[in-house]
């Protein structure tokens, strides 16, 4: 990131795209942790404060058409996949206006219109899932592309061998891409892995597989485009581990909880200075692409969104309780076989 | 009509919806070589029919990833108990999809999982898991058992927006019957009256389906007519026709060839000690295979699952007396 | 005899098992971190807490070949539907060793599994999955609700020759009590009377125990006396305390928080409809989830489960009259 | 093979032994085929004519206490880890007195007083299980190592992947012995694996990967004996790809079925070339290390082994039909909650 002329930038709407996702992220997420603080955001939550780059830089990479999925840390990428806040916060707080209708909440966000196929509570679990969607635009011949997030835990899954494997075997257009930072939660990534290098688990399933700077939005864009180009050519897919840091703690638990010290003081000071929102902003200013003031402007709107989406989501009623026996089956003139007898 | 076998009534199912809708495909180990339910289908379909490596969650995933992007996969699972390696895919993309994403997708997945227990499979390939599916809410679950039916019921299950479990039983697979035409579907969820009868409501599931017969058979012979229920579908199951027989005859045996805790037999019980306790006049019986592992001998496994006798022995101890008392802690 | 939350008192149980014998070892995802129930063992016992990558098959058919050659670990699942991603290797190897090889091994592991329903934790985070797992003979499956139970069947766990998975429920983690000794086990398949009625039967499982209790002091109140049974284990059952109860109250309430088809409630009624049905004077009730994804909202999941509310209503409609018939067909 | 100068040649007492077992491997499997054509060995069952050098230079090389997991082709390892025919033969034919009572069968042997902890009927299903009894080595620190046997198809199984990664991060001592015979049932390796090499997996794990052919005995042997004294030194596992072919199909059909043309007459004919029985009596011989009248009298010693194993099998009984309702628990003083109602 400090030597932007390493790399091909992009053109300035995509930068300025870049900037306003990632902030959308950033001011999104603090918004989401301050209301789950107050109990109007119930359940787990994970956010992805500090891993904004690798989400952002990987989505812009691909087109709105184009296929993602997510994890349980799963704010970042539909955001970064262009959908809209309102229908996520409302999400979060469990209402009839959420981008789920209040059934996914914060885990299982997922907006198929703009080809986010669903974050996934369970790790490793939306892999597959993610082959399949390769698969359907192989065999559909749409030359669609999947862009499929998984966390470094997740390499120890059966699920991301047998995903990787199938996916190379049958040459498909996925996308592989690893947000690596540094632990499954308090798990540092050498304890669970037998090689600690997430990229050289490519060499198992003759893929490419690059290690890069998660918090430099231009890599990951880069290489994610590179590999997209490469899988839209029939070449099949690739693996990109994108070195990352999350800058809360695994979960949301409230100032009574802790984690405990799995990460050493150095190590979080160290990886703060490497906010990619202020890499960002600083090397286009320091390369002169965009005056300030558009990142300024673009800061203040993002600003106004995310408060506008809590707004909403406040506003926004509870589905009503009925909506929670409906929904299992497309086709529910049969009732389910199972819902409680009424003994009134 | 064409009489066909069971196993190649599965076969033209697939052929038939397969040369109707080209999303279909269909997927699994050794799909493409000529050995059991797919074949004959590369032969006309190519690439449409797909091998896959030994990778049943990862496959399973992929036929739910590709449903949910506009496709109709087939998963062949082939052995049954393959569903515990897709376990955690079946429970939580097929299933749950729908639901929790709020209705914006549809997981129009069929997975076959023939079930061949009875033949000395021994411990890990005897396995009939469909309970344990029943359990989990989302999935639709079949288990037909004639040749017209096999082929009704699988289009259906390729033509349904949800996902579909389709257990096939390998006792039946060389039995004929005829079937019906390429338009020709059985609906999934309504049950089959395959004997009528006042006395007692026999329900049999799959391979029981034909034991439950012969057992009607040999009551009849003595005068005890039975009403013989073949639900086909165990998700959604046809209450209502289980509680209509059982409210005429006041007296229900289930036949099952799964293991007995929390089974398929259990359920129909619980359904009518709850809705139609009032027209019952007897225990409820079930005939299932014990709660053990299935153990490889055939001196062993020859015992195993229910068959004529047992069902009719069954029969007689809830038509016998209408004293229920005589049975009540029989165990 | 000391206060302890039932979180706490796991804790004890693996902390006193690891001090008796040192066979036994903790592994799970994050087991030396203090977060959970596994929260100062590390502190105490070193490497013998175990933290695993997250490969909940490898890791538990890790403890499963540990178990066979001498071992007794202690797998930490922490969230229960992870027994799907285990699934094959608790089906097939946990399960089926000590039968398959004719008792030449025993597979004496603990597997911990906590359920976390009821507070938004969404459709990936919320199963309840024991009903699968009593469908698969072979492992013994406990479910207790106070810190002395939990504390004491933990411990029998231990000490099993036999693979035990404990259901622990979330909702009770914090709940206070008395707990047993070092010494003090609570054995493995003896249910618990919890309270003594005349009128009806309730039998509730896991959390709804609690509700059940609530619900039994407000028939109280009305004037119905009922017996409340916590079975504790689920595999295997207690029968013969549910069956003695309902041949003395004629009545039949099941409070289980699982999903209803093929669930444990099920089996509970079929027990009863084939072993006590002389003795019934009503429809036997299940109070269960019902069989749908379990949705985020707190407006959605309100009321899934069994609460107080339900089982007296149930309660009331099998209570109300004796005449069977205004119940039956209700659906 | 060719070349004995180049690999380290056992004792003779070795030597013997290994060819002892390799025979044994083939004659027992020669006769089951026959017995099971006959209708007297029910369901499926799977030979290993042709792989007995991996299977038996793999067990010879560690010690009867060490441990052993085998697959579904699953005579060849229990009789090369030093099971008796006898009981084996039983077990196939559901006698009483099979090694496994009759309750396991052909897919489920087993004799835990030779380290034999089970063959398995689901593929990769017990490589966790070996990596446990590793597990329970190292915990015990009873020095002993775990031969765990897989084929080409496993290792595209989750389990497959979780066992090599637990196994090397813990450094426990496994040797993976995959016995490569280019098939899963009818898919070649290549259509099923993205990398053709099996031992080039071994990267992901940081464990060492070796390629070899598995019809020289002593190459295996050889090799293994190094994983071993390896793992025994607490440097963990190491993954060993054995070349082999199954001279029979898949599994045993009858001779009204047919797999398919999946293998060319060129390439079985290629292979039968490499009998592993002939090319280790060759060479032994050629290289004057054992007198052919030593070899031949271990022909007709196991020739007679074999012939005894199937009449003791065959007149042994039946287990009693009761046996079938006791040993799902030890303690059965509480019976089983399940057990048929009596409605005599
Ligand atoms: C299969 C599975 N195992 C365990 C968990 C519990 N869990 C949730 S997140 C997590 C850590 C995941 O680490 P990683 O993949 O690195 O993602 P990160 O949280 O670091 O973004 C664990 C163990 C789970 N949800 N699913
Ligand atoms: C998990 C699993 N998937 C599929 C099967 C069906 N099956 C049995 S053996 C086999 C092929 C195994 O190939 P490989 O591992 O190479 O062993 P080989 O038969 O060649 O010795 C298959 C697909 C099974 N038993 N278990
Ligand atoms: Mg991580
Ligand atoms: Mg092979």
């Amino acid at each position: 990131m400090d030597d932007l002329q390493a790399v091909a930038v992009p053109e300035t709407g995509v930068l300025l795209e870049m900037y306003r996702r990632m902030l959308r992220i950033r001011r999104f997420d603090e918004r989401a942790v301050d209301r789950h603080g107050k109990g109007e955001i119930p359940g787990p939550m994970h956010t992805s404060i500090g891993q904004e780059a690798t989400a952002v830089g990987a989505c812009l990479a691909v087109n709105e058409d184009d296929y993602m999925t997510g994890t349980h840390r799963s704010h970042g990428h539909p955001i970064a996949k262009g959908v809209g806040l309102d229908a996520l916060m409302a999400e979060l707080m469990g209402k009839g206006s959420g981008v789920c209708g209040g059934k996914g909440g914060s885990m299982h966000l997922a907006d198929f219109s703009v080809g986010s196929l669903g974050e996934s509570g369970i790790v490793a679990s939306a892999m597959p899932v993610a082959v399949g969607a390769a698969l359907s635009a192989q065999i559909r011949g749409s030359g669609q592309v999947v862009i499929c997030f998984f966390g470094d835990g997740a390499v120890n899954e059966g699920a991301f061998h047998e995903s990787l494997n199938l996916a190379a075997v049958w040459h498909l257009p996925v996308i592989f891409v690893c947000e690596n930072n540094g632990y499954g939660i308090t798990t540092p990534v050498d304890a669970a892995s037998a090689v600690p290098v997430v990229a050289d688990r490519a060499a198992a399933y003759a893929m490419p597989g690059v290690r890069l700077d998660g918090q430099d939005v231009l890599a990951v864009y880069g290489s994610v485009r590179e590999a997209a180009e490469r899988a839209r050519r029939g070449e099949g897919p690739s693996l990109i581990e994108a070195m990352t840091y999350r800058f809360r703690e695994h979960s949301e638990m409230g100032s009574n909880f802790s984690f405990g010290p799995y990460r050493s003081d150095e190590e979080i000071a160290e990886w703060l200075e490497r906010d990619p929102l202020v890499l960002f902003r600083t090397a286009v200013l320091e390369a002169g692409l965009i005056p300030a003031v558009e990142l300024d402007e673009i800061e203040t709107e993002v600003d106004a969104e995310a408060a506008a989406a809590v707004k909403f989501a406040r506003r926004s009623d509870f589905p009503p309780p009925e909506q929670a026996y409906v929904g299992l089956y497309l086709d529910e003139r049969r009732e389910p076989a199972s819902l409680e007898l009424d003994y009134a | 009509m064409p009489e066909l076998t069971y196993r190649q009534a599965i076969t033209a199912a697939m052929a038939e919806e397969l040369r109707r809708d080209e999303r279909v495909f269909v997927m699994g180990e050794d799909a493409r070589a000529d050995l059991w339910a797919t074949s004959g289908l590369y032969a006309e379909f190519g690439d449409r029919i797909r091998d896959t490596p030994l990778s049943e969650l990862g496959f399973t995933g992929a036929a739910i990833g590709a449903a949910m992007t506009g496709l109709r996969p087939i998963v062949d699972l082939q052995i049954a108990q393959l569903v515990y390696n897709a376990f955690e895919q079946i429970a939580n993309q097929a299933a749950k999809s729908r639901y929790m994403y709020n209705g914006q997708v549809s997981v129009p997945i069929v997975i076959r999982a023939a079930m061949g227990y009875g033949g000395s499979s021994a411990a890990h390939h005897s396995d009939r898991p469909y309970p344990m599916l029943m359990n989990l809410p989302g999935i639709k679950i079949i288990c037909p058992t004639t040749p017209a039916d096999v082929k009704g019921m699988i289009k259906s299950a390729v033509r349904d927006p949800d996902p579909v479990i389709v257990f096939e039983d390998n006792n039946l697979m060389l039995q004929k019957g005829e079937v019906g035409g390429p338009e020709d579907v059985v609906p999934i969820g309504v049950g089959k009256l395959c004997r009528i009868g006042e006395d007692v409501t026999i329900v049999a599931i799959a391979g029981a389906v034909p034991r439950a017969l012969e057992a009607a058979d040999r009551l009849a012979d003595e005068g005890i007519s039975a009403d013989v229920i073949d639900p086909r579908t165990l998700v959604p199951l046809d209450r209502d026709m289980i509680l209509d027989s059982v409210r005429k005859t006041g007296r229900l045996v289930v036949a099952d060839p799964a293991n007995r805790t929390c089974g398929a037999a259990a359920e129909i019980s619980a359904i009518v000690a709850e809705e139609a306790f009032a027209a019952l006049r007897a225990p409820i019986r079930r005939v299932t295979a014990p709660d053990m592992v299935v153990p490889f001998s055939p001196a062993l496994e020859a015992g195993f699952y229910p068959d004529a006798d047992k069902i009719v022995a069954a029969a007689h101890s809830v038509v016998g007396g209408h004293d229920a008392e005589v049975f009540a802690g029989a165990h």
